[in-house]
């Protein structure tokens, strides 16, 4: 596979690392989210068959964190952001 | 300064040279390195004070040469700065003097081995070593990349000429793989 | 031998001879033959025997799809089974052996399996061999895997080099037929980078098997003409002997190119094959077409194959298979094997053409064909005699590539065959007889157009003449006659009547079919086979045959080679090796290495006259302890980690604080996953007000960094922290022992008395007159003990000073095994405790989890089952008799207690000799193993029959109140 | 009809005309005791037993494709209760023996082949985390043996023992381990099932599930509306699409893990073998072809199909463990699709909706897993509770935190 870096242009997706659905940046805060609200956040999945939000690591590259819009079943990748901007747009900061 | 005796990647006291069929594959232990990272909100600050000393900040994937200091870039907003080792060892002290609280600065100079490619074309051996597009990329790229499972940071300086950057501790092992893929290669 | 059946033309150079042997018995050929076609040049049609009932077998085919001819080529480390003698090409010594035969290819004693055919139909064996049940696995499996498997493989290593390598191209072209050179040709005058590869070691495809004339010359000329013009394109890769083998994401293909399998050995220096990645948005399939026989009684003899091979060893190779020929055909092409065999002076005796009534309805002729049994369409029957009989089924284009991402091919009633359906691989294109084109003309047309719309030119490239014949063809899929077997996959002897088996018993789907008869799971994936019999089971169930629909295709286009898939990663060069700055120094003391990860760590380092390794990792320790020991611990992960923000993020990132860390000192830290299980542990350090050290173990280096990169990128973006490893940057060692500080101070510049660097301190300091270095206070051996790091390069040379200027001291240097000993008498978890299991609860270090801070794993790591009372918690054990024996993996059961599961306690996770306490320890996990303290119990290691009472005790063995480490 | 040796004679000697069909094509009744959806190795299974071990009728098996097309149709074909958890333990151990007896019981020759499996130990971490798993599985009944160096080199001389980066040093042996011809496995449930009066209903995709305060009513399908008191759910690969239908969310991710096969060999491997250094298991079939496999790909995916980096991976093991294999042809991948779970272990438990059940996150262990999967889920639908053996596979171990995590690696599905 092909990831189109939005820096650096297209790169093999061997040179990443995956972690899994985007939905895992919305961490809750601990200081104020018990056990049910982190179960839910860390274990359960949508899982689609179809467009997938997913987290992608440049460990052989830049070191970027990436949300990857992608296809599970065709694999077609329609969009790469940068997973600070993307977290940052969803009010995470500190 | 001190009664330290350097000791190459290679475990050597002089750098080493190896020539397979037209490529030569040199070994580079002048050169001292640092990255420089800028601390958040202050990248127009870091740019004022490396412009100030020298300090080239080349866009994303791209490497510029100076005297004393070159530098590649390596991550957003993070680069990577050489300098001669005679007279910039201490080049993480001098960086830091130079950018203040703007950027944090690490040295770096040892935990890579240093191979210097030359050859009249080296695109039959890039496409051996890396998945990088060798002959489309320009003069100045620099990029990291994969050989033989290892990371390393590639900068193409000409068709000919490429300096390779790998981990200290996987010297020997690089070596080889850019040894056998060159007899392979020609 | 003579080529008695070489005969004029054909693309091979007759001026140079190439000599060569097949089961012990020299033949010659000529440059341009394969090993198919030479043998058939020396009137050898005998090549092999099939898979189940060791049916005699000559070439069905010409190319990469044989099923029938395949043999062992070459001896000893270099063997290789199954290799298509029809795509072997011939070089001078080459050596080749039957397979699955014994004695010999001509008597083969497992022939008796076709006499006894009908008890062997398919599936029978999902029905018997069940009683007794225990003579499965020791009577009949045993034999029948003897019986199987084709060709053998040698016990010696492969002693040739593969490489691999990336290609980039704007266009890839695959296959290098009329399609592919029109494609290229009209690609490369682009100016784009173009790559074209054809599995052949000459392009042109099936213009150089067919006579037709292509721009007014000889097609086979013209592809030389085309193939001369690319090579002189910079901008065009030319890659012969180059097999496509899929179709990946994104535009990724696999390709094989076979650079030294026409030669006796590689050059020195050079691979056998490589594997390349071909990075290319666009491609043009123009694989061809596969020409597909008819199944009709005894169909598989040694002189029966495909008409256009025939009319291939004939036209490209100069070779006739036999004197007197038959074609037997349901379409047009296949007269132009009779024609183009006439126009070679062979005596076609007879052309069987089913569209005019007439059929072949069985053969004669045990090792190869003697006659042929003709019925008309009266139904009367006439015997002929002939020595070979080409067959033509009409043609399947190859549509595997574009298959590959599971798209299914779609029947074509016009031509009988599919084609390449929709939702193809993006970016790739079909042209040519691999889109169901199949005539010469629209081969040039469509490779031209293709490469037209896949690199959106303007304008296109004049178009030579060539042949436009249209396909007449009356689909016919097997022949109804009679109680015999007719062959539909050669290789796998699966016939008609297994077929008909398979729906009896309503294996109708068509993968049931597959999968129950093993049709089309041969070498050759069923490339001659695989749509006759799902048109025969289309034809038995009434089905249509778009309606009964194809298997799907895989990945590779033709088998390949394991090493060329390896590469250079095998032996020794499977992983890169890591080596610590000690490395050379210990290698010259004969130091034992041991593999961790990828390092290359010291495990001890034997003096003179120590023959056991206990003996030396005693000492080891002892010495520490006794005086001072020095120990590489560069490969522990170091990260620096700055910024104004440095110290909220690591009370994110540790489960303990460390943004109250005063600066020059340092702070064990914990890090939880955030699912409340540890992940890693390591000291940290705050070396400036925005400036901390962290290290983590070496096993979790790299982990750690990518997750710390996920939490300032991901989680807290707006957090002012840099991270960049330093791991390598700089030669860590461990000096401990309670000489440890009068060693250090012998090369240290500054003063490091207890008062000056007290217990946990750390700092920036030089050595050895004005050497920069660090200096970390910290202790995992329970000594008075430092860890001091130089610049890489200096730390051989400060290793040695270490050693020489505190030479009084008796220092030793210790390896990863005392190393464990020390941590073990301490009490330290390590890798046998930080399994992924366990929390910090269990370690006996719940208290370091803050609930005043948010931080990774902090709330689920309060979740019932990780804190119950009674889970496991880390304790200390030993033998109650100090010479009982105890292991790591050992498990705990009470004394007295039934050694089964219910009674299981826990497990030893770490366990050394202590020259210290005289016995071995261990640390193990108990359930609440906090109040069992004292208590007594087994520990049983089944698997060597051991079984010994030990006490549980302290997991702190060695100095529990730390006064040495304070010291 | 029974199968046997003499009826395959007697049949052979008289064309083959008395053999029936292996399994009926019934069109679906309007409304059955149990459905369970998905035809593969656990839906056939478990309607096998439901019929046979808990007297159960009225049984319907719903498959979207054809029968044996899930994974049970395109694995490695291993068998073995080699495993560490009290969790795991004892259900694999429970499912080991029941493939002792299977083909007795379901008079089919599905060629359970107990050749042995080895673990090959690279570091003498390995040899601990080893002895401890060892002795879990004696503690619970499994047979499993330390071997050293000298045996596995007796046993596999042509490995790599003189020029390794990552020397063997021993293995850990289950001797009771081996291999199973797949598809006769998925084909002698069937057989089974039709024979005790299943209904198998091929090509006929659930497409919806009709839920009435709280209970399940039935199912919506490409061939209409089939009622059921009971629906179990046995998709693995599709579980969150199907179990989406309830307006559940799981604990799950599908990932697609390649497999891949070799051309026909003369006998080389005579068990199984894993590589402790590296991503690669391998074993030979009767065939001959050397079957072998190696990690997941990594990323979600239901496309069926790998990429090229994981096929050189696994190569990269193989060649570094067996050197003698370099000019053996790789000869057809292929991909199937894992419920990878957030522990690596599975589940077979009641859900929310009453008369829904639900089995799956079997990762890759599925296969071996079929027959207890099959008769544990037969007895949590039968009797509405967990078989002794399949009483942690939970739906809320993760909200409990008791996890079963036999790698350590904690809730990310693709290091597992």
């Amino acid at each position: 596979m092909i990831i189109h870096h939005p820096i650096l242009g297209p790169r093999d997706a061997q040179e990443f690392v995956y972690l899994g659905d985007a939905a895992l940046m919305n961490r809750p805060d601990g200081m104020t989210a018990g056990i049910e609200e982190f179960h839910d956040w860390l274990y359960n999945r949508d899982n689609p068959a179809g467009e997938h939000q997913e987290l992608w690591y440049h460990e052989q590259g830049d070191r970027s964190w990436l949300v990857v819009t992608r296809n599970t079943v065709t694999h077609e990748i329609t969009k790469v952001e940068l997973a600070r901007d993307v977290a940052r747009s969803k009010g995470r900061s500190k | 300064m001190a009664e330290l005796q350097a000791m190459t990647a290679l475990g050597a006291r002089q750098a080493a040279v190896a020539v397979v069929g037209p490529v030569t594959i040199t070994e580079r232990f002048d050169v001292a390195l640092a990255s420089v990272a800028a601390r958040r909100g202050r990248m127009a600050e870091l740019e004022g004070a490396a412009k100030a000393a020298g300090v080239p900040l080349p866009e994303a994937a791209r490497y510029t040469g100076g005297t004393p200091y070159s530098a590649f870039w390596v991550a957003p907003e993070m680069w990577f700065v050489e300098a001669p080792h005679a007279t910039h060892e201490l080049i993480a002290d001098q960086l830091k003097a130079a950018v203040g609280n703007a950027a944090s600065v690490t040295e770096q100079t040892d935990a890579w081995v240093v191979f210097d490619l030359a050859a009249p074309d080296l695109a039959p051996l890039m496409e051996r070593l890396c998945n990088v597009d060798f002959p489309a990329a320009p003069d100045g790229f620099a990029s990291r990349t994969v050989i033989e499972h290892m990371g390393c940071y590639l900068i193409r300086h000409g068709r000919g000429q490429v300096r390779i950057y790998g981990a200290r501790s996987s010297a020997q092992s690089l070596l080889h793989a850019l040894e056998v893929a060159a007899a392979a290669a020609w | 031998m003579t080529q008695s059946n070489r005969i004029s033309g054909g693309q091979i150079d007759r001026s140079k001879t190439l000599r060569f042997t097949f089961d012990g018995i020299t033949y010659q050929g000529h440059p341009g033959d394969t090993l198919a076609s030479a043998l058939l040049a020396n009137g050898v049609r005998l090549m092999g025997r099939s898979f189940k009932y060791h049916r005699p077998r000559g070439p069905l085919t010409s190319g990469s799809e044989e099923p029938n001819a395949l043999v062992e080529l070459r001896t000893g480390g270099r063997q290789e089974p199954n290799t298509r003698a029809t795509v072997a090409e011939l070089f001078d010594g080459l050596t080749a052996n039957s397979q699955n035969r014994w004695p010999s290819l001509r008597f083969d004693a497992m022939g008796v399996n076709d006499r006894l055919s009908t008890f062997f139909a398919a599936g029978f064996y999902y029905k018997t061999f069940m009683w007794p049940k225990t003579f499965w696995e020791k009577l009949y499996e045993p034999i029948i895997r003897r019986a199987a498997g084709l060709g053998s493989v040698t016990r010696e290593e492969d002693p040739d080099e593969y490489d691999k390598g990336f290609l980039h191209c704007d266009l890839l072209v695959i296959g290098a037929g009329p399609t592919g050179l029109m494609a290229a040709l009209t690609a490369g005058r682009s100016g784009k980078r173009v790559i074209l590869a054809d599995e052949d070691f000459r392009m042109g495809g099936r213009l150089n098997a067919e006579t037709h004339a292509v721009g007014g010359q000889a097609g086979a000329d013209w592809a030389a003409g085309v193939v001369a013009e690319l090579a002189s394109m910079p901008n065009v890769r030319l890659m012969t002997r180059t097999t496509v083998i899929g179709a990946f994401d994104h535009g990724v293909y696999g390709a094989v190119e076979r650079v030294s399998d026409h030669l006796p050995t590689p050059a020195p220096g050079k691979p056998r094959q490589v594997l390349w990645r071909i990075y290319s948005g666009r491609a043009i399939l123009a694989g061809g077409a596969t020409e597909r026989p008819i199944a009709f009684e005894n169909n598989d003899r040694p002189g029966i194959m495909l008409a256009g091979a025939l009319r291939a060893y004939a036209n490209r190779w100069g070779v006739k298979v036999g004197e007197r020929v038959a074609v037997f055909t349901n379409n047009d092409d296949g007269l132009r094997t009779a024609d183009d065999l006439r126009a070679k002076g062979v005596e076609v005796v007879a052309v069987i053409d089913s569209r005019q009534g007439e059929e072949v309805i069985d053969t004669s002729g045990r090792l190869g064909l003697k006659s042929i049994t003709v019925r008309d369409g009266k139904g009367r029957t006439r015997e002929i005699a002939v020595e070979a009989l080409g067959v033509s089924g009409g043609w399947n284009p190859n549509v595997n590539i574009h298959s590959h991402h599971r798209s299914r091919p779609v029947y074509d009633p016009t031509i009988a065959a599919f084609v390449p359906g929709a939702e193809g691989p993006p970016g790739l294109l079909v042209a040519g007889a691999a889109s169901g084109a199949l005539s010469t003309h629209a081969a040039l047309r469509t490779g031209r157009d293709a490469a037209v719309e896949a690199l959106g030119l303007t304008g296109a490239a004049e178009l030579p003449e060539a042949e436009d014949a249209p396909v007449r063809v009356k689909a016919l899929w097997h022949v109804n006659h009679g109680k015999g077997r007719a062959w539909v996959d050669q290789q796998n002897d699966v016939t008609v009547k297994d077929v008909k088996l398979a729906k009896q018993e309503n294996f109708t789907s068509v993968e049931h079919l597959k999968r129950y008869t093993t049709l089309g799971m041969a070498t050759d994936q069923g490339k001659t086979s695989n749509v006759i019999g799902l048109a025969i089971m289309a034809e038995l169930t009434g089905r249509s045959i778009p309606e009964t629909g194809t298997t799907i295709y895989r990945p590779p286009y033709t088998p390949v080679a394991m090493g060329a898939l390896a590469g250079r990663s095998r032996g020794k060069e499977f992983k890169p090796f890591r080596l610590t700055p000690s490395h050379h120094w210990a290698a010259e003391q004969g130091a034992v290495f041991v593999e961790v990860g990828m390092w290359l760590r010291t495990q001890w380092v034997p003096k003179a006259g120590e023959t056991e390794w206990r003996q030396s990792v005693d000492r080891e320790v002892l010495a520490t302890r006794k005086s001072v020991g020095i120990c590489d611990v560069t490969t522990l992960g170091k990260i620096d980690i700055q910024g104004t923000d440095a110290g909220a993020f690591l009370d994110r990132v540790y489960a303990n604080t460390f943004s109250s860390l005063a600066v020059g000192k340092c702070r064990y830290g914990l890090m939880l996953r955030e699912d409340g299980i540890v992940f890693d542990d390591g000291t940290t350090a705050r070396m400036g007000e925005n400036e901390y050290v962290m290290t983590t173990t070496t096993a979790n280096a790299v982990t750690v960094f990518r997750h710390l990169e996920y939490c300032r990128q991901v989680l807290w973006p707006d957090m002012d922290v840099q991270l960049i490893s330093t791991t390598e940057a700089w030669a860590q060692f461990s000096v401990a022992g309670p000489n440890a500080r009068k060693l250090l101070q012998k090369v240290v510049d500054q003063d490091i008395s207890d008062a000056a660097f007290p217990y946990m301190g750390a700092g920036n300091i030089t050595v050895c007159g004005g050497m920069r270095a660090r200096l970390f206070r910290i202790s995992f051996s329970g000594e008075l003990a430092y860890e001091i790091a130089v610049p890489t390069r200096y730390g051989d040379a400060l290793l040695r000073e270490m050693l020489a200027r505190g030479a009084e001291f008796d220092p030793i240097v210790y390896g990863t095994e005392a190393l464990g000993v020390m941590r073990i008498e301490k009490g330290h978890v390590a890798g046998g405790e930080l399994n992924g299991q366990s929390t910090a609860l269990n370690m006996g270090l719940g208290k370091m989890v803050s609930k005043k801070k948010d931080s990774i794993g902090m709330v689920l790591s309060q979740r019932e089952g990780l804190v119950d009372p009674d889970g496991y918690r880390l304790v200390g054990v030993k033998p109650v008799d100090a010479n009982g024996r105890i292991s790591a993996g050992s498990h705990l059961l009470e004394k007295g207690a039934a050694v089964v599961a219910a009674n299981d306690g826990g497990w030893l996770t770490s366990k050394v000799y202590s020259p210290h306490i005289g016995c071995d320890i261990a640390l193990g996990y108990l359930k609440a193993g906090d109040r069992k303290i004292g208590q007594r119990m087994r520990a049983v290691n089944l698997l060597i029959g051991q079984d010994t009472e030990v006490e549980i005790v302290s997991p702190h063995f060695f100095d529990p109140e730390g006064e040495r480490l304070r010291g | 009809m029974r199968y046997s040796g003499f009826r395959v004679i007697a049949e052979a000697l008289t064309g083959h005309k008395g053999w029936k069909p292996v399994w009926r094509d019934p069109a679906p009744q309007p409304e059955y005791d149990y459905i369970i959806i998905g035809g593969g190795g656990h839906g056939l299974a478990t309607a096998y037993y439901l019929a046979k071990e808990f007297g159960q009728a009225r049984i319907a098996v719903l498959e979207k494709g054809y029968l044996g097309g899930g994974n049970v149709g395109r694995n490695t074909t291993i068998i073995r209760s080699n495993y560490l958890l009290d969790g795991n333990e004892p259900f694999y151990e429970f499912s080991l023996k029941l493939w002792e007896g299977l083909e007795q019981d379901f008079n089919y020759n599905a060629m359970v082949s107990q050749r042995g499996i080895i673990n090959l130990i690279h570091t003498d971490a390995q040899r601990d985390a080893f002895t401890r798993r060892g002795n879990a599985m004696r503690l619970h009944g499994a047979d499993a043996e330390l071997l050293s160096r000298e045996q596995v080199r007796q046993m596999y001389p042509w490995l790599n023992f003189d020029n390794a980066r990552f020397p063997i040093k021993g293995a850990l042996m289950q001797r009771r381990g081996g291999t199973v011809r797949h598809d006769a496995v998925a084909w002698g449930y069937a057989r089974g099932a039709d024979l005790r009066g299943v209904d198998l209903i091929q090509n006929c995709e659930v497409t919806g599930m009709r839920i009435e305060n709280g209970r399940i009513k039935g199912v919506e399908t490409t061939r209409g509306f089939i009622g059921a008191k009971k629906v179990g759910v046995a998709v693995a690969g599709s579980s969150s699409k199907v179990m989406a239908y309830a307006g559940m969310r799981l604990p799950i991710e599908s990932h697609v893990l390649q497999a891949f096969v070799s051309e026909g060999l003369k006998p080389l491997i005579d068990g199984v073998m894993t590589f402790g250094a590296g991503h690669f298991y391998v074993s030979q079939s009767d065939k001959g072809g050397l079957v072998f496999g190696g990690d997941i790909d990594g990323y979600n995916s239901y496309a069926q199909r790998g990429n090229l980096p994981v096929i050189e991976d696994v190569a990269e093991g193989g060649m570094a463990l067996m050197p003698a294999i370099g000019r053996v042809r790789l000869l057809r991948t292929w991909g199937g699709i894992m419920d990878m779970s957030m522990d690596g272990s599975p589940f077979i438990d009641k859900t929310p909706v009453e008369g829904l059940y639900f089995n799956g996150g079997w990762c890759y262990g599925g296969f071996k897993a079929t027959p207890a999967s099959g008769w544990c889920f037969a007895h949590l639908m039968a009797r509405d509770e967990p078989h002794k053996t399949a009483t942690a596979y939970r739906l809320d171990r993760f909200l409990k935190g008791r996890m079963i995590d036999e790698k350590g690696q904690g809730a990310q599905p693709n290091l597992h």
